[in-house]
């Protein structure tokens, strides 16, 4: 028995004629907390789309829990258990903050169980702020929205796409320990996406980095407590 | 600058200057009070993290989205309530950061429409060759636009934005998505562009781009421009690395 | 596809370079149209031909009917320009067909004999342009896009159709030329070209040869007008407005001096059809008449001026042949043809065609020049 | 003030009988519209296909309220068959959905005439007259104004109450990370164009007792369907209603100052100015006005 959560397979992916992943390899397993790294347009937010299933791959498979998805429409694997976080948040703004919450439930269909409530636990403010329309509360609150939304649905699998972009570093610090906290808590496996040092650096057990659409180099955690080392593969 | 300096501009100063430039989305200030200059026959690059607000930048420059507060001078003319194809024909030029050519037309037609404002009828056939030819694009000449390989779509609209003779360029990201190999030659063309007099204004993340072809950088960080100097000076900058590493300020 | 929208053209006359015939092909051709070869002239001229020895082979029914499917040319073309190149969709082309129909019978009932023809010619085409120009007027410098275009002429078209519907009464009357309501004006007079006893009544050979006439100059000076740099920057405002217009031109006004002309275009063609017919009627600005000319132009290929004509000649034949023939389902069939061509051709079938030939010639015993 | 009274009455019942009909008219084609982008020319041969339904259904036999019913499932039945059919390849292609649904309204056209000849009998407009004064004004018109507020409501409701509107709402303003979340947006657009389909149903159904019942009844609806959508903007509520109150006051002042001819003048009038001043109808003025407030 296998507990591989994840798995991607020789995966490449291209816009058009433009290729922009080539032949990535990466397994996740469960519980883990797995980061992707790299720079600015290196591809990172296409590997999560792939993941999720909003692009297809021109090459390779996408393993999910042991189940080949790699023709399954985003959708159906939402519902499989995967809760995605894309950058920029992506909240429904004409929606309450309730109502976008809401909208993760789907992704529980499998469960009996769903988790609205526990998302109200985790994030006070968005509790107070219930009744309000998602696009009227701040950039911050809006980053927790979107990871209470996918919160919801009590997903096996949370993907996220560079939580700290965009947010004031106070907020940042909070959403990290929140993170931390949630996969230790509801033993969800996290795969996450950033380039920002220190929250691949509290958060990731073990980091991939990517450049020019490959997988450079894979880093353990030993690897990641080498600060400078790190920030060589993000700055500029 | 006080209110006096404003209104006045010396002849003979920067191509382009932009004054308290300001652009607000609902509640984002994409653009914060940005005081930019640019000096002619200058290669400026404008480099900065995710959201930074470089491609609005851009965008208020050559008149595509209007300005929340601030003024854009051009020349020393205010071009501020200037329309977008006023401001083309007073020589500026811009390729987007998502090529935007004429994807159902052929390259050579794709290279006609700028040209013709600068070339007569009789000579465009040999000047689309000639602009062509600069982009080693002329074996493409009979291609459809969206047929393109993604470097060569890049190229295009480059060498569409060249075609209009203008006095200052803006590229944004013009080396995105392309190989070692393709963003060399790229460097390549923003330095011939240069050498004929033509003023750059560029967005790039590549660092290794960046350092072939900038004289100047400035790097904006949450719409304010947070530093401006040499590449050196700013990849020595303690700061500007803590904004890339998203430790804030 | 991708062949007639790419290649260049080549430029192998047997005129010297800069001789007046290479003038003359260097105006006519480009990207922008198709048939750029000799082997299309060579057929142009004998279809022209054919058209002109035509009236002797057949009779004046036949020839009058033809002159009417050719007179349709008019409101394609004008179609085909403000939407095939422009990308201005229009739905209201027949609103300056009708209103310069009307104009035409009003003027010409009102001043009697050819100088009033003439004078009704004028002037009907004056208020299509003028007509044009207000209505794109408010619309292009409103920032008003694609389908609000639609909408906006259609409204416009429907709202004539409305006014013209109730003006049966007495009152309804411009000196001498009753409106007539849902009865159309009637007794509106042919075309008569020239002053006084020297005029030439245009009706029957003379019309057809009127018609014929004037679709060849529409036609060579359309082509003229898309391969020129205005028809660049058309074609560009299509394809990306924003993009042109960062490139310097004006594309506002590049769409409102469009539409004008393709509402002067449109009016001729309403004018010549009041003089066809010497009657006009409401129907004219109905909503199954507004469609008619998007069913031609989409079908034969909206991008193309040949495409235009002879989709409007095609669609046009088929239709009468249907009516006659295939009775009640005439219509189920003609909005079958359209569903077919948007679901299976969207391009239209003209392109389809062109591209087809150099293989389709090659076929042939002989082979054939592929160009 | 006494001929005052009477005269301020009248106007108020023809601004609800003018309001009642845009609504009606508007709704089906707004929601089609602003959900999946997609412009209906069909909507009036939807509507024709609920007034068919209708009249066959009751002249058959069934009572009229049932016959209604028939009206509506028969629409809906309808349009889910051309979605997944036709109306499926034309999403993101604005122009020809235009151009193909103009296809399916001309074959629709002329197979109900085909198929059910050139009339039906008419049905009778029930329930009788209001008087007043000199004045005398059909009861179930008004009663259509009120069905035309009834709607909007249950419409209001079912796309902020339930779980279907929220998904709905959600899938528009970001289909993307819809489906991210689940949602099978296909379906999605489906079954709006279901819903769509149902209430161009529904008044076909409700007008039928009003009208002659011919293949060509759709164009009667159309052009104030379209004038309403467009002031109205992309907003299916917020922008068709205001469209509604806006346009059938115009309509009916102008309708009762110089007859229904200036009536249809001064909206069409009314249409062409609102374009020019705000090019995203009412709807971009409210959120004009919103974005002011943040």
């Amino acid at each position: 028995m296998t507990d591989t959560v994840l798995a991607l397979d020789g995966i490449d992916v291209s816009y058009g004629s433009t290729p922009i992943l080539r032949n990535i390899d990466l397994s996740i397993e469960a519980g883990e907390t797995v980061g992707i790294m790299g720079r600015n347009g290196v591809g990172k937010t296409t590997l999560m789309k792939t993941v999720i299933g909003l692009l297809s791959p021109t090459e390779g498979t996408v393993t999910y829990q042991g189940e080949d998805v790699t023709d399954l429409p985003a959708n159906r694997r939402a519902r499989l258990g995967m809760g995605y976080i894309p950058q920029g948040r992506d909240v429904f703004p004409d929606l309450t903050v309730h109502q976008n919450v809401r909208m993760g439930r789907s992704i529980s269909d499998h469960k009996s169980e769903n988790l609205v409530d526990r998302v109200y636990e985790y994030f006070p403010r968005l509790d107070e702020r219930r009744g309000q329309k998602a696009g009227t509360v701040s950039g911050g609150e809006q980053q927790m929205l979107a990871i209470g939304r996918a919160l919801a649905g009590n997903p096996d699998l949370l993907l996220f796409d560079e939580p700290s972009e965009g947010i004031q570093p106070s907020i940042v610090q909070q959403i990290t320990a929140d993170i931390g906290r949630m996969s230790e808590e509801l033993g969800v496996t996290v795969l996450f996406v950033e380039q920002n040092l220190r929250v691949i650096r509290e958060l990731a057990e073990r980091c991939y980095v990517i450049d020019n659409g490959r997988i450079e180099t894979e880093l353990g955690a030993t690897d990641l407590e080498d600060e400078e080392a790190v920030a060589n593969y993000l700055a500029v | 600058m006080t209110a006096s300096e404003t209104t006045t501009d010396v002849a003979g100063a920067a191509l382009l200057r932009t004054e308290g430039l300001t652009k607000q989305f609902g509640g984002l200030m994409a653009v914060d009070d940005v005081d930019l200059r640019i000096e002619s026959g200058d290669i400026r690059c404008l480099i900065g993290p995710n959201g930074a607000g470089k491609s609005t930048l851009l965008k208020l420059i050559v008149g595509q989205l209007e300005p929340s507060a601030g003024q854009v001078f051009y020349r020393g003319e205010d071009i501020t309530d200037l329309s977008q194809h006023d401001r083309a024909r007073e020589g500026l030029s811009m390729k987007f950061q998502v090529p935007a050519v004429y994807g159902d037309l052929s390259v050579r037609q794709n290279v006609h429409i700028p040209l013709q404002r600068e070339v007569s009828r009789r000579d465009i056939d040999a000047e689309i060759d000639e602009t062509l030819e600069s982009f080693d694009l002329l074996d493409e000449a009979g291609t459809r636009a969206d047929d393109l390989a993604h470097g060569q779509q890049q190229w295009l609209e480059i060498a569409m934005a060249a075609a209009l003779d203008p006095d200052l360029l803006l590229l944004d990201e013009p080396a995105a998505g392309m190989s070692v190999q393709e963003t060399e030659r790229t460097a390549e063309y923003v330095h011939r562009l240069n050498d004929r007099g033509v003023t750059l204004l560029v967005i790039e993340h590549d660092i290794d781009f960046v350092r072939s072809i900038a004289q100047s950088v400035t790097v904006l960080h949450q719409g304010e421009v947070f530093a401006e100097g040499t590449i050196d000076e700013i990849e020595d900058d303690p700061e500007v690395r803590r904004i890339y590493l998203g430790e804030g300020h | 596809m991708a062949s007639e929208t790419t290649t260049g053209v080549e430029r192998s006359t047997a005129d010297a370079p800069d001789g007046p015939l290479t003038r003359v092909r260097d105006a006519l051709e480009g990207p922008n149209t198709l048939g750029n070869s000799r082997a299309f002239w060579a057929a142009f001229v004998a279809l022209v031909g054919f058209l002109f020895v035509y009236p002797m082979l057949r009779s004046t029914y036949y020839v009058n009917n033809t002159a009417f499917l050719l007179a349709s040319a008019f409101l394609g073309l004008s179609l085909c320009l403000v939407w095939g190149y422009a990308g201005i969709f229009s739905f209201g082309q027949v609103a300056f067909y009708g209103v310069a129909g009307y104009t035409f019978g009003v003027v010409s009932i009102n001043i009697t004999g050819p100088l009033g023809t003439v004078a009704g010619l004028t002037v009907g085409v004056l208020v299509a342009a003028g007509f044009a120009f207000v209505i794109g007027y408010f619309m292009f410098y409103g920032g008003v896009s694609d389908v609000y275009v639609a909408i906006i002429t259609l409204a416009v078209t429907l709202v004539l159709n409305t006014f013209m519907g109730q003006t049966a009464g007495e009152q309804w009357a411009v000196g001498t030329a009753r409106l007539g309501g849902f009865n159309g004006m009637t007794e509106i007079p042919s075309l008569a070209l020239g002053i006084g006893d020297t005029a030439i009544r245009v009706a029957d050979v003379p019309f057809y040869y009127f018609v014929v006439g004037t679709l060849l100059v529409t036609y060579l000076g359309l082509r003229v007008l898309v391969n020129s740099d205005l028809g660049y920057v058309m074609v560009g405002i299509r394809e990306n407005e924003e993009r042109t217009e960062l490139f310097g031109y004006d594309t506002r006004r590049v769409k409102l001096g469009t539409f004008t002309l393709g509402g002067a275009l449109a009016g001729f063609g309403g004018i010549v059809y009041a003089s066809w017919g010497n009657y006009i009627d409401p129907s004219v600005f109905g909503l199954t008449f507004a469609a008619l000319p998007i069913i031609w132009v989409a079908t034969g290929g909206r991008k193309w001026l040949s495409g235009a004509i002879i989709g409007t000649f095609v669609v046009t034949f088929i239709s009468q042949k249907l009516s006659v023939f295939g009775g009640q389902f005439s219509q189920i069939i003609l909005g079958a043809l359209l569903l077919i061509v948007i679901l299976g051709l969207p391009e239209g079938f003209v392109p389809q065609i062109h591209a087809r030939l150099p293989w389709l010639l090659n076929r042939l015993p002989g082979g054939g020049d592929s160009s | 003030m006494t001929a005052l009274l009477p005269q301020v009455l009248n106007l108020l019942l023809q601004f609800l009988d003018s309001f009642g009909f845009l609504i009606l008219s508007a709704v089906g084609l707004a929601i089609i519209f602003g959900m999946m982008g997609v412009i209906n020319l069909a909507h009036g041969e939807f509507i024709t296909v609920g007034a068919y339904g209708t009249a066959l259904s009751y002249h058959a036999g069934l009572p009229l309220v049932a016959a209604m019913v028939v009206g509506v499932a028969t629409t809906t039945v309808f349009g889910l068959i051309l979605e997944f059919t036709v109306v499926r390849r034309l999403y993101g292609r604005l122009l020809d959905s235009m151009v193909a649904t103009w296809g399916i309204s001309l074959i629709m056209i002329q197979g109900l005439r085909v198929v059910f000849g050139s009339s039906l009998d008419s049905i009778g407009t029930p329930l009788g007259n209001i008087q007043y004064g000199t004045f005398s004004y059909s009861t179930y018109r008004l009663l259509l104004a009120g069905a035309s507020l009834a709607l909007l409501g249950a419409l209001y409701w079912m796309f902020t109450a339930t779980e279907f509107g929220t998904r709905a709402r959600a899938t528009i303003q970001d289909e993307e990370m819809s489906r991210a979340l689940g949602v099978d947006t296909n379906r999605m657009y489906l079954l709006t164009f279901g819903i769509g389909s149902a209430l161009a149903g529904l008044t076909g159904a409700l007008y039928a007792p009003t009208m002659t019942i011919v293949p060509g009844m759709g164009s009667t609806f159309l052009v104030e369907a379209f004038v309403t959508v467009v002031v109205g903007g992309a907003s299916v509520l917020v922008g068709t209603t205001g469209a509604g109150v806006l346009l059938g006051a115009i309509n009916a002042l102008f309708s009762n100052l110089f007859g229904t001819f200036a009536g249809r003048m001064a909206l069409l009038v009314t249409t062409i100015l609102i374009i020019r001043i705000l090019p995203q109808g009412i709807t971009g003025l409210l959120n004009q006005i919103r974005e002011e407030e943040a």
